[in-house]
């Protein structure tokens, strides 16, 4: 399809709808109602070197128009990963993306050093803003210091393309992007999960397990979406736009925030072939409109701020 | 392979303190077996689909009996003859069919759902129905199962209707002399943990349930404790699982 | 009503609820389905010492489970206010704590010294985090210095009960509420609106003619009430809650993680009496539970984290 | 004074390119003048309720005529006989109708809904009609009018029905030639800008439309931009405005 082609670094995308992260497991399970070689890309679940158990149960609740969830990256380790699950995902065309973690500096740049060696992996998103794996929800993404000086390492340690994954629960996510920019990331990716808390009151007991949960889901799409639109205007690398996204109309509200691609993550839970719908939504909509994917992005105009209060 | 399409309600009752509700789904009904679920959606409020057993497949239609306990169940239950919904199924590890003579299964209240089925294709091995509720109105008619069953014994908590007390208690009294091939059960995760102590060496069939998001393995979101592998997933792992593989301990 | 009284510094509150700023006016239209005097307050929309036009419309969109709003504190400035609204507050004998803004610090001291002069003016609330006053977004409820020297000039001018409404919008909103303790408040209230937006994917403008909004709405509150288990953590004085409550089980969610006190918002929108029935449902709760208030503040219980994931 | 209740559906169908939908709901209907609307919610999605002028009042029973343009609309297109809804109303200042003789009212599209109650009301006035539409599908029967104005003049932008061209053209013929006590208007901000530009001296009564979140003046979120006092809120101080008040070129 001409025109819906997305560079990453040096990595192409078919198109610029991409699978999110802890939304589609390593692949297997969605890859019945989907072509993942249609896509532009799948981010597999985060993984960190060695297997994780993840959170005790009750890990997820419903909340109005979003989710909390509580998974703590259960996952099987990147060694795994790429000798178990990697083949059928190589077999099926997809355009894999692995979502490193780490408890430590370290590990993140073991995780990405083995990536790098493997066949079939394209490129890396770092997820620095995961708040289940750190005190109080703390991740390395929360500090510009911290976001930066990881960046670097990991750069050196990879040759493939480099996405960092940005957290939402910050001040200012456009200095977390720049200074991820700086760091040597081939693109932002944003937003995570939302750090969120419900309660039973009947109970008192907390929904998740943990306490607290990332929220996902349509609820947190204008947070996104105005992320994506301060990152965008912060950064010269590409925005990848995740949040909410449930159809084209979505996904395009993110294009002209300023996001070259987009991921589908919830959405996938409540419809398999969300991302498809997605992608077909948006190429009907270039069509009807005359236009290229990259002649919207960006392109949404702030109303009348002349008039506005100072700011 | 499960199949994600629309179905049209077919219809929408009340059965006793459940809602009985029929919807047309061709191609889940025909690959369906016994055990397996289907998630359902009525619209985009709730945000997520909920599972719910299959309890009855006849002629390209599912019917399923559920309680009214929230928002999801609550748009269920006020959906109308016409009206389109979104099913994801047939989901999930089916009971196993392939046992000997007299095999017994223990519902629990609404855990009733997917034994319709299962006696069915149960029904040339004799099997035997433990069926216990609150009070009788958690109790359906048990007419469908007197042609397939060689015994149906009924309690409810109250003695309204058949024992009084907890179906583990004419379970238990009836396993001290009987040796069943295996033990099927659905109900609350209480009588589920009673039936596998109970059953003792007899091999169980128990059919969990965990919140879900996806419904089909995707989120790990629905996870139950597992001696041998961890964290498993209730939809795709289960919802049917051995009663010796739970850590009944570490379950809410 | 014994047992639901709540202390904010030398203030009473008659019961734990309270009408959110910006969500009723000065009170005089919710007084038609509302008896102020039957609240634990109300907060009146946030006021400068001069009056402000607004921001232009469209000023308002609808997302899900949420809205957005960029009304850009449209007042009649706080003398007017004290002249020609707050008569009418007395009269009907509501409990009345005005939302304090300002341009600049100094702005700030000088409302609250109005305020503290006024006769009929319980309390003030100062609003360091009406996120469409300064550039980007930016407030001074965003930096913890900021926070500090400012409440601790404003505590100087008034002996009025002093609460400090912080923003959602920072990495560490625990923080901001301690600095703002040292400063000398005797209460925090939390959450204001999230910085959002949203495009119309049409025409490209933006849903709100500022471009950014505050959201608010249920969609919120799995954030606000995880913000006010972590703030009842890390200070002494009260929390009042806010966040998308629309129903008294709502509230209880945030007495659970720890707040003394609540306020309506966005649900005054839906449902005029919404503040009524939160608070009768409330009572019916503490009823059923045989429990007074304060007995039941703070008693969320997190899950099992004794098996969770590191952090 | 407004009421905040629940009112329940008597009537739901399609009327050419609307829907209209029938609400019983006393206290409302009691108090109601032409001009004023309702906020309306079918549940809890959307979130936000509503706003419709309210076209009919019959023995406790609104009436009102919608598009089906969006979520909320769609919402409650699909109400059935017999469905509960949360009204609030009667709300905002009604149309003046202390006026003279032959009044004259403009109505666009859906604009025409205000102009049932109000035509009713200035029987005795000769009002005359002027109504427009893209096509016919958007132009109502107009047989309740004809026993209660003196005039209709209709047209739509095809030709298909009455005069082609916009409604604006055949008043702007009229207004040439006479002078009404007062000239009322409904329909897109387009519309009521090119009659308050047409209407010159005599005085207007534009029912203007903007988003809104609560209805009832609290949000502060529906304003448009007027001379005299700056942004203004539609639902308490309007929805009916003089257009001399209005700052058009500000209005988007
Ligand atoms: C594999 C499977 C099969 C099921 N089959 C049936 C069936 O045949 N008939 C039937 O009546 N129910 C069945 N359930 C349970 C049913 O899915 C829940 O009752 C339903 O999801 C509740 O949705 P709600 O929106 O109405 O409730 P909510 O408003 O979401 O919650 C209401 C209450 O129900 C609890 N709850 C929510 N989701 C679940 C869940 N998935 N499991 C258990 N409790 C839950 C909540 O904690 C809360 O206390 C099954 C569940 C699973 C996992
Ligand atoms: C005082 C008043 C009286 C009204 N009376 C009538 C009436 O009698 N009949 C009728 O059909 N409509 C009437 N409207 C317009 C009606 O309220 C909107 O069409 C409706 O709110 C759209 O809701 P939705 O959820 O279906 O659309 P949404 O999904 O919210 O939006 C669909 C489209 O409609 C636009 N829209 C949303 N809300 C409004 C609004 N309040 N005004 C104008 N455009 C809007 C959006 O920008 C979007 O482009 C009236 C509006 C006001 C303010
Ligand atoms: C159940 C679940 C698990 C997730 N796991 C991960 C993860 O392992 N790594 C990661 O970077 N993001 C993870 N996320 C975040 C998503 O990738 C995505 O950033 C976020 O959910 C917002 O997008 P959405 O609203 O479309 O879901 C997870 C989200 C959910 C809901
Ligand atoms: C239309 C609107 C206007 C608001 N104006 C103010 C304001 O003037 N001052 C302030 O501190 N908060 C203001 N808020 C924030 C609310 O007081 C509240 O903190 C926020 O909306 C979250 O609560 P809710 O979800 O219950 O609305 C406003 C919110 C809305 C929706
Ligand atoms: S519900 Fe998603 S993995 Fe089971
Ligand atoms: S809609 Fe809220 S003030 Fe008009």
């Amino acid at each position: 399809m001409a025109g819906l082609e997305v560079s990453i670094g040096s990595l192409r995308l078919r198109n610029p709808v991409l699978l999110a992260s802890g939304c589609v497991g390593y692949g297997e399970e969605i890859a019945q109602f989907v072509d993942l070689s249609a896509l532009g890309g799948i981010v597999v679940k985060g993984l960190y070197m060695s297997p994780r158990i993840g959170n005790p149960p009750p890990r997820i609740w419903e909340t109005p128009s979003g989710m909390l969830n509580s998974i703590g990256l259960q996952g099987i380790g990147i060694h795994r990963f790429v000798r178990e699950r990697l083949p059928a995902l190589r077999q099926g065309g997809a355009t894999v993306i692995v979502n490193v973690c780490g408890e430590t500096d370290e590990e993140y740049e073991q995780v990405t050093r083995v990536c790098d060696e493997a066949d079939g992996i394209h490129a890396t998103e770092l997820n620095i803003s995961c708040p289940n794996i750190q005190e109080n929800g703390r991740c390395p993404g929360m500090s510009q210091e911290h976001t930066y000086s990881l960046i670097s390492r990991v750069r050196k340690a990879s040759s493939k393309p480099l996405i960092v994954k940005l957290s939402p629960n910050v001040t200012d996510v456009a200095a977390i992007a720049t200074s991820a920019e700086q760091g040597g990331a081939d693109a932002v990716s944003l937003i995570n999960t939302v750090l969120g808390m419900s309660i039973d009151t009947e109970t008192g007991e907390t929904r998740t397990a943990t306490g607290m949960g990332g929220l996902s889901g349509p609820a947190i799409r204008p947070i996104a979406v105005r992320m994506v639109y301060q990152v965008s205007h912060a950064v010269r690398i590409p925005v990848i736009g995740i949040g909410g996204i449930c159809d084209a109309r979505d996904a395009i509200e993110f294009f002209m925030a300023g996001a070259s691609a987009v991921q589908v993550g919830t959405a996938n839970f409540m419809n398999p072939v969300a991302s498809m719908e997605v992608l077909a939504g948006i190429k009907s909509y270039l069509a009807r409109k005359g236009k290229k994917l990259n002649e919207i992005i960006g392109t949404c105009q702030i109303g009348r701020v002349q008039e506005s209060e100072p700011g | 392979m499960a199949h994600y399409m629309r179905g049209m309600v077919t219809a929408v009752r009340p059965v006793k303190e459940y809602v009985r509700l029929s919807i047309k789904a061709e191609r889940i009904a025909e690959e369906m077996q016994p055990g397996q679920f289907a998630m359902i959606s009525a619209g985009t409020e709730p945000l997520l689909p909920r599972p719910f057993s299959i309890a009855h497949v006849d002629r390209g239609v599912l019917s399923f009996i559920f309680q009214d306990v929230g928002r999801g169940t609550g748009m269920l239950a006020s959906l109308r003859v016409g009206d389109s919904v979104r099913l994801l199924g047939p989901l999930g590890k089916p009971f196993r069919v392939d046992v000997g003579d007299r095999p017994v299964m223990v519902a629990g209240g609404r855990g009733i759902a997917p034994f319709f089925e299962l006696a069915r294709r149960l029904s040339g091995r004799s099997p035997l129905l433990f069926y216990g509720g609150r009070t009788q109105a958690q109790i359906i008619e048990t007419g469908f199962f007197v042609r397939l069953c060689s015994e149906i014994i009924v309690s409810t908590e109250d003695g309204g209707m058949g024992h009084k007390g907890f179906i583990t208690e004419p379970f238990a009294e009836y396993l001290a002399k009987s040796t069943p091939p295996v033990i099927y059960a659905c109900g609350p995760h209480a009588m589920l943990r009673r039936v596998a102590e109970i059953a003792g060496s007899v091999p169980t069939e128990l059919s969990m349930e965990a919140r879900m998001a996806c419904g089909y393995g995707i989120c790990i979101g629905c996870v139950i404790p597992t001696g041998r592998e961890g964290y498993r997933r209730v939809c795709l792992d289960g919802p049917v699982f051995s009663g010796d593989e739970i850590r009944w301990q570490d379950l809410k």
